[in-house]
């Protein structure tokens, strides 16, 4: 008897976690709209995307790597590693369509080492990341030691900084693309569902024939070579390249992720949560930025509501208790 | 007789949209054993864990001793006497055996004398007729010596009320002998015992009074000394049950599917040999511990063998993973749900697909959706499989039917060889029934099936052929049709 | 021979003797590596992390987590230097009780969320590294303290010894942080409420069945968590005088590096305190020493310290785990084999 | 050329945006913008804002491009985030909002209409290198660096221009042996400064180009009772340093105030931004309590303009105590 027909999907979306979130968006660009002149513009549209382009498309590669049971805190020194790889190699005299190939590359192999000493050694990914955090950083540091490194060719510097589709920039539709990809593939394919077994009980996966090593590596292969193409966008977007890339946006990332309902523990959460969790973040940002609040006060009001919205089912509870109803099914 | 230590009266507790009790009174006396039997998903767990103060009731009152009572928590049903061991283990993996008995008890001094402790440990176990090391770590015991610690650690507690849900479903004959012994001594001592099992012979060795539940609803307590076992299951089940299990003819067919040959791993088995037919059902039976577990984990590749061969067919194969098992049509169901077995925040749909998945995909890895509830809406109509639905997550189910799910799971996969481990463990006695049809069903169709059991009874009613292994060797093999309860035990304790 | 020594202490074992080959290698490519300096520079720059991290291992092994803890010592630092400066009358032993109570104010807003409504503590605790930091901010105005606001005994607790052997020196600020490790390390294995915080991180349905009070527990952890960073928080300011609204940035993920190093299980359940010192000083350690190497350049020092922690825990994992497989092999026979199965855990 | 004056009472929106909130530099030179601000009669806006030290580069570049969209007039900033800020900074003068940087320039200038440079950089590698030569004494001996971080544009291009003017013979006997970074926290500061004593047994001084490393290195040293042996220099705030200026382990250092570049920004920027500027070399203009100012070519930056307000005072134990009141 489970719930069928369009109604009982609606309202049981709307119930849901991704549900609360959508009307969360709503209301936040409703009062931005209301509150300030500037935010329904099409320029400041895409600023909100294009300002943390890069965090957003790790996001979505994060959400597996979280629902896998794992964690990678190194993306965004691989991001840095993989800006400093390309304004070095280019420096070099390596043509800038060759040095991206290399730099996709060095992504990978940052992924793979990673997945080598989780999956192989065994090794608590919070400790190899935390390990790489430094490593992928300090790599980054040899490569470009205390210089900044411009002057890219134009194409790349326009692919970052000019609009490719009509007002949307390259970065915006590598989004929508990889949104898209990552949307079909965590929940639509057998990869997706063996991403969440493991994540549940890896001991279940492995017991029912998931591949379980080969899983995880591809998660964290697929998190360094998403980090190093974020990495090269913010290369272009910003057309310069200096050893603190990305510096300390790996907390941001997670912070993302987790608002957007996906368990640290694993196992749970969606890529429409983390879609939702994004808009929320960068319309609250966005907003309060425009109404001129400094960012410590940005960050504060984003922690607050990081604690609310994990609140939000004790606050159904209470409601649920106070009408009457049963426990809520954990 | 005297006043009941505890009563419960009226209670309700439902779970979103399944009611779980409906309207259930029962009272326990001081000095009395009780039973409380019921089919799977009948709410005997939820009924004790509202007793001890887990789930909050919807409606209804508690009382101990005449007055009513709230429990906080657990801990407070422990103080006020009332402990449970129930039906999931619950052992802390990280703590030694004598912490794991010792840690929730409230009248120890605060500071820690190790060496007393681990004495008393000791006692305790002994006890209960088992030799178990307390200063192991709780991970590295088994699943039966995980279930003893914990009924240690409910019998070190001064009980005035202790609950066992299902305590003798992991534990060897030898160990329900001693944990009866123990339950009359508590009797004894005027102790109220609530236990709950599905084996009907224990119910009627030990009990005073037996309380039978149906859909959540209380149907009838009386003396076990004025019921039959019929009677029981009648009420049970609410149908008759008579004739379920009777030996069926064999159906073994020439071709041998599967065949070991010394087979061994070191530390755990060694020399192995024995062959599985086509539409035959083989019996790995001994004592728990024997390694047949370990013989099994082999055959499906989690720990290989390191020693000896295994021919699937005829031809001779190398099983280093699952993987490799699977491609091969080796299925095994393990004996242990919760870890093993099920992730039980999936939903019954995806646990039951998941070996299966390559069936279920399309272009680009996409899962037909529809075609995968389709069967497994189909597996839940046939295995009786009680749940709101397929999508809901397997961890709501009750113990039987997640049985139940993962049964299901792996016939998905339609194997050649099926490998069953405890396949009725915590089933009750109709979805039992159910159970050893589907088996002959299956072997009817071909399939190899090799059953580990502890459940001699099952044994016997289910083998064409009974293998009996001892301390990892195989100690010998019977037909099943001449196979008897002290033939089969002499060998497995090694008397001779 | 090893079948006698507790697990833990095995593990403790290991950890020193890594931590003993670092040394041992430095000191083969450093000239002059080896000397009383070598001990005083790292003692008493573990003593704050040392502290942060003791607490930070009560946290994580309820199976929690507490990203907090680097605003609340600059929260702690920065607030009690100001009262300093309009106080400077107050006695020593009443500002460090002040430190350690604001600290454990802020634990006890972490525990609370936790403890009571069930929130996961690694987003509570991102949330309030932000908003700990935010309300240093803001009160700051941008004024930092400075050592010359402090009254004298505070810079002056952080330089006072207490021992010295020739050219070995013992700050006290080094054993007020050895003795609150010493009584963690009792508490944990001697009492029973030390216990209880193992219980729930092996195993938090089984804790709530057995009827454990893990709310309490959990609560507790973060309490303590706050307070010994609100201790560090003194000290830091002690240490270092001058406080700007950065003070502090960083330690979240410094502690909990040294706890995990240190051996405790990130998944809760294990972990000795003692070893979170060793960690903690293996890493302050590397870090140090790096600056020293010749060979290794101030741009190289980030890439090999990150590798080398890396390898320091590799070669801590590998040999833990070959010698209890030895034992287990030794112990086996009737017992049951190594689970074929699950990473992670040793 | 005649000396250009500010129309007051005119609406003028402004952002100051300091590398980050929180420390006392950014703080004084608010106070110099605000004064200015009231002093011009502007009945626009000022608003002095800036990320957090976490996020300072992509903060920056968010609130340059905030500002953008809400149509400010003018943003003042000083720059954290080297050239990466370049593209934002073009947009906004694309899209009517100037960007003058103050204290950090862009290093590329793209995107800069100018920059208000506190003293003259190559001069400040002169004045570290004599407070160096002067410190360590005629027989010579080693000293290190201890910067902020490995990407602060402007520390980098202090140091270089150090290193630029010890090539003179007359330093030939002071060694530079090590530059290494205190991220512009204090502890790693701290440790650093001590790491660099135990690395380097001759060391003699440690030259801090940094206000958090000055004062950090000067307190190891004290600490450890090695003021005798290794000095402290560099750039640093006399409230901050005024007892280890007293007690030796700094005997001097330099600064720049403030307050006043923070004044003088803001003037330069009303100017621009009212249209009385047009940003071109050779301009002179009249900011106020500190005189006139000529905008010339940046010396350090090819095709970059800039304003000069230098020169900064050096400070020993005869002055310090007077400036940090
Ligand atoms: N936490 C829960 N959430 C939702 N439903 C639950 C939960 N626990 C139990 N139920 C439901 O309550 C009903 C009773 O379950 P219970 O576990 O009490 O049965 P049982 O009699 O112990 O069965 P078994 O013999 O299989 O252990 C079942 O339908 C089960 O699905
Ligand atoms: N808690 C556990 N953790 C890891 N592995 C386990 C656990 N419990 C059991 N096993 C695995 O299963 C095997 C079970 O072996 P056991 O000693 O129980 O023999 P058995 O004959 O299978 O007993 P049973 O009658 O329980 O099936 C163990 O050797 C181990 O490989
Ligand atoms: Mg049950
Ligand atoms: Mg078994």
């Amino acid at each position: 008897m489970s719930e069928r027909g369009l109604a009982g999907r609606l309202r049981a979306q709307l119930a849901s976690w991704e549900g609360f979130l959508l009307l969360v968006v709503v209301l936040l660009v409703a009062l931005n709209a209301v509150a300030t002149p500037y935010f329904l513009t099409v320029q400041n549209q895409i600023n909100l995307f294009q300002l943390s382009i890069e965090k957003i498309i790790v996001a979505l590669v994060m959400t597996f790597v979280i629902i896998n049971g794992e964690i990678d805190l190194s993306v965004a020194s691989v991001m840095g590693l993989a800006a400093c790889a390309f304004g070095w190699l280019f420096q070099q005299g390596m043509p800038a369509g060759l040095a991206v190939a290399v730099v996709l590359g060095i992504g990978i192999l940052c992924g793979a080492f990673n997945a080598f000493f989780v999956v192989a050694v065994g090794l608590p990914s919070l400790v190899v990341t935390l390990a790489t955090l430094i490593a992928f950083r300090g790599m980054a540091r040899i490569l470009v030691e205390d210089r900044g490194i411009g002057g890219f060719p134009d194409w790349f510097n326009r692919l970052g900084q000019q609009p490719l589709v009509g007002p949307f920039p390259m970065a915006l539709l590598v989004f929508a693309v990889l949104a898209a990809v990552a949307f079909f593939v965590l929940q639509r394919t057998a990869f997706g569902r063996r991403v969440y077994f493991i994540g549940l009980s890896r001991e279940v996966a492995a017991f029912s024939g998931v591949d379980v090593g080969r899983v995880k590596a591809a998660v964290f292969v697929a998190s360094g070579l998403v980090a190093a193409l974020a990495g090269l966008l913010y290369a272009a977007r910003v057309g310069s390249v200096r050893g603190d890339v990305a510096l300390g946006f790996e907390l941001d990332i997670i912070t993302i992720v987790l608002l957007g309902g996906v368990s640290i523990f694993g196992g749970v959460g969606t890529v429409t949560g983390t879609l939702l969790s994004i808009l929320i973040v960068l319309n609250l940002r966005n907003g309060m930025a425009l109404a001129n609040i400094t960012g410590h006060i940005q960050t504060g009001v984003l922690g607050v509501l990081l604690i609310l919205s994990v609140m939000v089912p004790t606050i159904r509870g209470w409601a649920a208790r106070l009408f009457g109803g049963g426990e809520a099914v954990r | 007789m005297a006043e009941p230590v505890l009563e419960m009266r009226g209670v309700s507790k439902s779970f979103g949209a399944t009611d779980a009790l409906k309207d259930v009174s029962l009272s326990l006396m001081a000095g009395e054993i009780h039973a409380l039997v019921g089919e799977n998903g009948a709410g005997k767990s939820t009924l004790i864990k509202a007793m001890t103060g887990i789930h909050r009731p919807s409606a209804g009152t508690i009382l101990m001793d005449g007055r009513e009572v709230a429990f906080r928590d657990s801990g407070a049903a422990q103080q006020a006497g009332v402990a449970a061991i129930y039906q999931e283990p619950m052992v802390f993996p990280d703590l030694s055996v004598a912490e794991n008995i010792f840690i929730s008890h409230r009248d120890r001094p605060q500071l820690i004398d190790w060496g007393r402790m681990n004495e008393e440990a000791a006692e305790i176990i002994a006890r209960l007729g088992v030799r178990l090391d307390p200063r192991r770590a709780a991970s590295e015991l088994t699943l039966a010596e995980q279930q003893t610690v914990e009924i240690a650690r409910a019998i070190s507690l001064k009980v005035r009320v202790l609950i066992m849900d299902e305590p003798s479903a992991s534990l060897s004959d030898h160990e329900v002998r001693r944990l009866f012994g123990i339950a009359r001594a508590l009797r004894d001592a005027g102790v109220a015992v609530l236990y709950i099992s599905h084996r009907l012979e224990e119910i009627f060795a030990l009990s005073d009074r037996v309380t039978v539940m149906r859909d959540g609803r209380h149907i009838s307590t009386r003396p076990t000394a004025e019921t039959t076992q019929a009677g029981l299951i009648a009420e049970m089940v609410g149908r008759d049950m008579a004739g379920r299990f009777a030996r069926m003819p064999g159906q073994a067919r020439e071709e041998v599917m599967l065949r070991v040959a010394g087979l061994g791993r070191a530390g755990a088995f060694a020399d192995i040999s024995f062959e599985v037919r086509a539409g035959e059902i083989v019996c790995l039976s001994g004592l728990v511990g024997a390694r047949r577990t370990d013989v099994a984990l082999a055959l499906f590749g989690i720990a290989p063998a390191d020693a000896g061969r295994i021919e699937l067919a005829g031809q001779a194969v190398r099983i280093a993973s699952p993987k490799d098992a699977m491609r091969l049509g080796i299925a095994y169901v393990s004996e242990d749900r919760r870890r093993l077995g099920l992730a039980l925040g999936e939903s019954i749909a995806a646990n039951i697909t998941l070996p299966a998945l390559p069936r279920y995909t399309g272009a680009l890895g996409r899962i037909d959706r529809l075609r995968e509830l389709a069967d497994a809406e189909g597996f839940a109509r046939r295995l009786n499989i009680r749940a709101p639905g397929v999508t809901v997550p397997a961890g709501t189910l009750s113990g039987g039917n997640q049985q139940k799910v993962m049964l299901a799971k792996w016939l998905n996969m339609a194997p050649k060889v099926l490998i069953v481990d405890e396949p009725t463990r915590g089933i009750d006695i109709g979805a039992k029934a159910e159970v050893h049809a589907l088996m002959r069903a299956l072997a009817g169709q071909g399939v190899a099936i090799l059953v580990i059991s502890s459940d001699l009874p099952e044994v016997l009613s289910l083998a064409d052929r009974v293998l009996v292994m001892r301390e990892g060797r195989l100690a010998g093999e019977f037909p099943g049709e001449t196979a008897t309860d002290e033939a089969v035990m002499r060998l497995a304790v090694g008397a001779v | 021979m090893f079948d006698r020594i507790p697990a833990q202490t095995l593990r403790l074992l290991i950890l020193l003797a890594v931590f003993a080959g670092v040394v041992l290698f430095f000191a083969a490519v450093i000239d002059g590596y080896l000397n009383a300096r070598l001990f005083n520079r790292i003692s008493t720059s573990v003593a704050i992390i040392a502290l942060i991290a003791t607490g930070q291992a009560f946290v994580v092994l309820t199976r929690n987590i507490d990203l907090s803890v680097g605003s609340v010592v600059g929260c702690v630092a920065y607030f009690v230097g100001g009262l300093l400066a309009l106080w400077p009358g107050m006695p020593p032993l009443a500002v460090a009780l002040l430190a350690v109570l604001i600290g454990a104010g802020f634990g006890a807003v972490n525990g609370f969320l936790v403890a009571r409504f069930g929130l996961p503590s690694i987003i509570v605790t991102l949330a309030t590294l932000a908003i700990f930091r935010s309300i240093l901010v803001q009160s700051s105005d941008g004024a930092s303290i400075t050592t010359d606001s402090l009254p004298a005994w505070v810079p002056g607790f952080a330089q006072a010894n207490a021992f010295t052997l020739g050219e070995l020196q013992l700050r006290w600020m080094v054993v007020v942080t050895l003795v609150v490790v010493l009584a963690a390390h009792l508490f944990l294995t001697r009492l029973r409420a030390g216990r209880r915080f193992f219980a729930i991180g092996s195993n938090p349905d089984a804790a709530r069945f057995a009827g454990i009070d893990a709310a309490r527990t959990v609560f507790l952890a973060f309490v303590i968590s706050g307070a010994l960073a609100g201790l560090a928080g003194f000290m830091f300011l002690s240490r270092f005088g001058n406080i700007t609204v950065v003070a502090g940035l960083g330690f979240e993920l410094k502690s909990v590096g040294a706890v995990v190093v240190g051996g405790v299980n990130i998944f809760g359940g294990s972990g000795n305190v003692i070893g979170v010192l060793v960690g903690a000083a293996l890493i302050d350690l590397i870090d140090t020493s790096l600056v020293r190497w010749e060979l290794v350049s101030e741009f190289w020092r980030e890439a090999v310290l990150g590798l080398l922690i890396l390898a320091a825990v590799v070669a801590d994992a590998l040999l833990s785990r070959r010698l209890m497989a030895r034992r287990r092999r030794a112990a086996a026979g009737a017992a049951a084999a190594a689970p074929a199965i699950g990473e992670g855990r040793t | 050329a005649d000396t250009i004056m500010a129309e007051k009472g005119k609406a003028v929106n402004m952002v100051l945006l300091p590398k980050f909130l929180g420390i006392l530099p950014f703080d004084q030179a608010n106070r110099g913008a605000e004064e200015a601000h009231k002093e011009l009669g502007n009945t626009g806006t000022l608003l002095y804002t800036g990320p957090t030290p976490e996020n300072s580069v992509a903060g920056q570049i968010e609130i340059l491009t905030t500002a953008t969209s809400q149509g400010q007039n003018v943003v003042m900033l000083s720059n954290n985030a080297g050239d990466q800020i370049a593209p934002a900074a073009e947009a906004a003068q694309a899209a009517g909002t100037k960007v003058v940087t103050w204290d950090s320039p862009i290093p590329s200038g793209k995107g800069e209409s100018l920059f208000v440079a506190q003293v003259d950089f190559g001069s400040i590698g002169t004045v570290m290198a004599d407070m160096a030569l002067s410190i360590i004494g005629p027989d010579g001996g080693e000293f290190a660096v201890l910067s902020a971080t490995p990407d602060a544009a402007n520390q980098n291009a202090w140091i270089a221009a150090m290193v630029e003017a010890l090539k003179d013979p007359k330093y030939a006997k002071i060694k530079l042996v090590d530059t290494v970074y205190g991220d512009d926290q204090s502890e790693v500061s701290y440790n650093r400064a001590l790491a660099l004593v135990d690395k380097y047994p001759d060391l003699k001084l440690i030259m801090a180009p940094t206000t958090v490393g000055i004062q950090a290195a000067a307190k190891a040293m004290q600490d450890e009772g090695l003021c005798d042996k290794v000095k402290v220099s560099g750039l640093g705030l006399p409230a901050e340093m005024v007892s280890y200026t007293l007690n030796g382990c700094a005997p001097e250092f330099a600064l720049w105030s403030f307050v006043d570049l923070g004044y003088l920004t803001y003037y330069t920027s009303y100017l621009l931004a009212t249209g009385a500027l047009k940003g071109e070399v050779g301009e002179t203009f009249n900011a106020g309590r500190m005189g006139d100012f000529t905008i010339e070519e940046d010396p350090g930056r090819a095709g970059a303009k800039r304003v000069l307000m230098g020169p900064f005072t050096v400070y020993t134990k005869d002055n310090v105590e007077a400036a940090a009141k």
